[in-house]
């Protein structure tokens, strides 16, 4: 059974210096902002990140690398109009940067969570992003070896959970959180709204609660549930 | 293969093969070609024009990468759902028929060969196909990949989109890119207000231009050129 | 959009001698019975089959072995009580028997729509069925190299469609019907229940519409159908 | 670490460890030591034995590989639905709680290390934790693996429960299994009904014996086994 922490806060407490930490979100949805600002404020640095993106503006991921939080972020996407803290930080030699094809991101994402060791794939072959990489000629196609990604904590956010910790998602919000619950040691989720145990549909639930450890409720704006309602 | 309807005479319509496309005509024109019933990709920039070109009953189901098919037009006002995204992080609608899904699952079906068609911006494409549409290469530039990789391997038929030619008069379709490369022999069609491109087995085939001669576009593209197979026919009865 | 055929026997007359077939279900749920009779009535011979078993009873599968139109069957448990049809055919040396563990079964499926090129496994490490094959050690642990599993029809069952061709299934009628569709060049799938385009959720879709070719609605027993509206 | 208790009073409390365990005893046993709050798979045959001597307060959540998490007891009657049932192929319930998943998605659960435990039957476990228990090996014997191998490799622990003697009276705990394996080194865990065996990192440590003192398991066994830990200490203290 998860723990149903109170507080932000409490939910990221156990985060240790020099974690890797996976944060989900592409663009603000799915992002789990209230997380990564606890994250912030509990003060864990010499952080590994993964995220698609290396932040944006002055919140969230972003501050964190301000504050040189992260040794490293693995992502595909670092590079964006207001990505100004990382892009000091990395000319500044302040932060390690793996960039990965979001595809490959995904899968090497989930190739952690279910138990594989190593794949090929054809994405990037022949490109500066397979340069020193182990590649194999599969039926006549160039393929790149990729390694899994593991994590110490994922920080995801979902729609509802039940007190199981079983989860559902909504719209293009699902994005990295489910692939990102299933690679982490420790899967810390906040949801917009808790259920009774048996109150989600067996066939719809998208992350079984196996996968998570931690909830926390963080009730979304007013406006976007009732949307969600009228769009039920 | 579909084709242009080049002699359509709707008001408005667009200004026949005598003269270079515009940025809307050259949307059109990919999106009349795009095959009925097919599963599409539409990259960030100038392809996604192409979505509003595309008519219903073309039956096009469009993909975005963050894990969704069935995307509908860019939503506005109301609509507006900070959850409902495309790829370019602009706030979109759903059509009936959509689904979701997590990224894995979403770059499986990019990776897994079953989009028919992406339409992607271009650097430069070499006379093999390949693409390099990602990375300056410049020395203090910040890469940045995103899912061009996954979307140049993975699609059926890559169609690209871009100027043929850069703003120093140069031609973007090359013997050899000079950019680093996204793929490798990816691309399929290469779509330019100066011509259509085939890339075939035989080589690179001119389908059509727009505003300029076969011999004037040889001129100024360093690739060989095979002409369009009607003029090719023309040709062998000359002979 | 997917061809909506009005018999089983439309539905799988495409499938030509020597296919690689791909058959869902494990056990009797999710199996797509009728579809495998109309393969049987169909003719087609020389083929190579993927399922998780290798027929029971005197059924399907079973059926399609004692007529000698297998020549291959890549599966997970083909002996059981009721196996006799393949247990002959076997002894007798007329079918090719490729032993997969199920869950190396299921992800050399997966890799196969998901174009991965292979994968290392742990599963089956020092063990006989990955004699002959590729392994490597990966942080300390043996793994075995595995190849993606193509087909060109996967004959699967599902609960609902939608006239789109996108897919639910109902309780462990799931199993491999979702991986199978994305693995095979045609997918033709037996339904209980089409639906108009727009009657399901776009939240709760299994199988996305990109990977359904072929749909034709063989009702379920009302029973069924009686203790699903209960369940409901 | 739980232990049976097996002085409780309760009319029809199984024997205490002055006799070997019957079938019951053992899954009660092997029940009352799962961890509250765990994820099990429970293989076929004796191991499901197990779910009959789960109480509810230690909340554990029952995984069957052909896709369902929180699976309920066995179906009877009414209740049987033909799309609801477990790996052995019997129908059975749903939980509060469930979910299901497809066949990929149930084996990347597994063979991601997510499971707890899984209770798996056994041929022959050997000195080293090797498991076999899928193929006799006889040349006329037509191979069946189903998902034994994925158990046995992907569970954070592996439980064996079988006989410990086979009819002929050899111990099927043995210096090298002469079966197939299934797994190599994956066992953490055996229960028989004359012993429990931890397979550590020292090697294998008899937990508790029934019926029968550690010298005669020894005299039974050609594994080198070592006494349980209190029994150490009183060793050490005589010393």
């Amino acid at each position: 059974m998860p723990i149903i922490a109170s507080t932000v806060a409490e939910a990221v407490a156990g985060i240790r210096d020099n974690s890797t930490v996976m944060i989900g979100g592409f663009g603000n949805a799915g992002q789990p902002m209230e997380l990564i600002d606890a994250l912030l404020g509990g003060g864990a640095t010499g952080l590994t990140v993964v995220n698609n993106n290396a932040g944006q503006g002055d919140a969230g991921l972003a501050l964190l690398i301000k504050e040189r939080r992260v040794a490293k972020i693995i992502c595909s996407f670092p590079r964006q109009s207001d990505s100004w803290h990382f892009d000091a930080a990395y000319r500044a030699g302040e932060i390690e940067l793996e960039l990965v094809p979001q595809g490959t991101l995904a899968e090497r994402i989930r190739a952690a969570g279910a138990g594989i060791g190593g794949f090929f794939t054809p994405t990037g072959y022949g490109t500066l992003l397979s340069e020193g990489k182990e590649t194999r000629v599969i039926d006549g196609r160039g393929h790149v070896y990729e390694t899994p990604i593991h994590a110490d904590y994922a920080l995801i956010k979902a729609h509802t959970a039940d007190r199981a910790g079983n989860l559902i998602y909504r719209k293009t919000a699902r994005n990295f959180g489910p692939i990102m619950a299933t690679a982490a040691s420790i899967t810390i989720v906040q949801v917009s709204n808790i259920v009774a145990t048996g109150d989600l549909d067996p066939e719809v639930i998208v992350t079984p609660c196996i996968y998570v450890n931690t909830i926390v409720r963080v009730p979304a704006p007013t406006p976007t549930l009732a949307e969600y309602e009228v769009n039920q | 293969m579909n084709r242009l309807p080049s002699t359509s005479p709707e008001p408005g319509a667009r200004p026949g093969p005598e003269a270079r496309l515009n940025r809307e005509d050259l949307a059109r024109l990919v999106a009349a070609d795009i095959k009925s019933g097919s599963y599409v990709n539409l990259g960030i920039g100038q392809p996604t024009l192409v979505s509003n070109y595309l008519r219903p009953e073309q039956a096009v189901t469009l993909h975005t990468e963050n894990g969704m098919l069935g995307m509908g037009p860019e939503a506005h006002g109301a609509d507006i759902d900070e959850d409902l995204i495309n790829a370019g992080k602009v706030p979109v609608t759903e059509l009936p028929g959509a689904s979701y899904f997590h990224h894995a699952d979403s770059f499986a079906m990019m990776r897994g060969g079953h989009l028919d068609v992406c339409v992607l911006g271009a650097f430069q494409v070499s006379a093999t196909g390949d693409l390099a549409n990602w990375h300056t290469g410049a020395p203090d530039a910040i890469p940045a990949v995103g899912g061009a990789m996954d979307l140049a391997t993975g699609a059926k038929d890559v169609y690209v989109m871009m100027n043929l030619f850069a703003k120093d008069g140069t031609a973007k379709l090359v013997p050899t890119c000079t950019y680093p490369l996204t793929g490798v022999g990816c691309v399929t069609r290469i779509y330019t207000p100066e011509a259509v491109f085939l890339l075939t087995e035989d080589g690179i085939r001119v389908r059509e231009t727009f505003g300029i001669t076969l011999a004037g576009l040889q001129g100024r593209v360093k690739v060989e050129l095979l002409p369009p197979l009607a003029l090719r026919k023309v040709a062998r009865t000359a002979n």
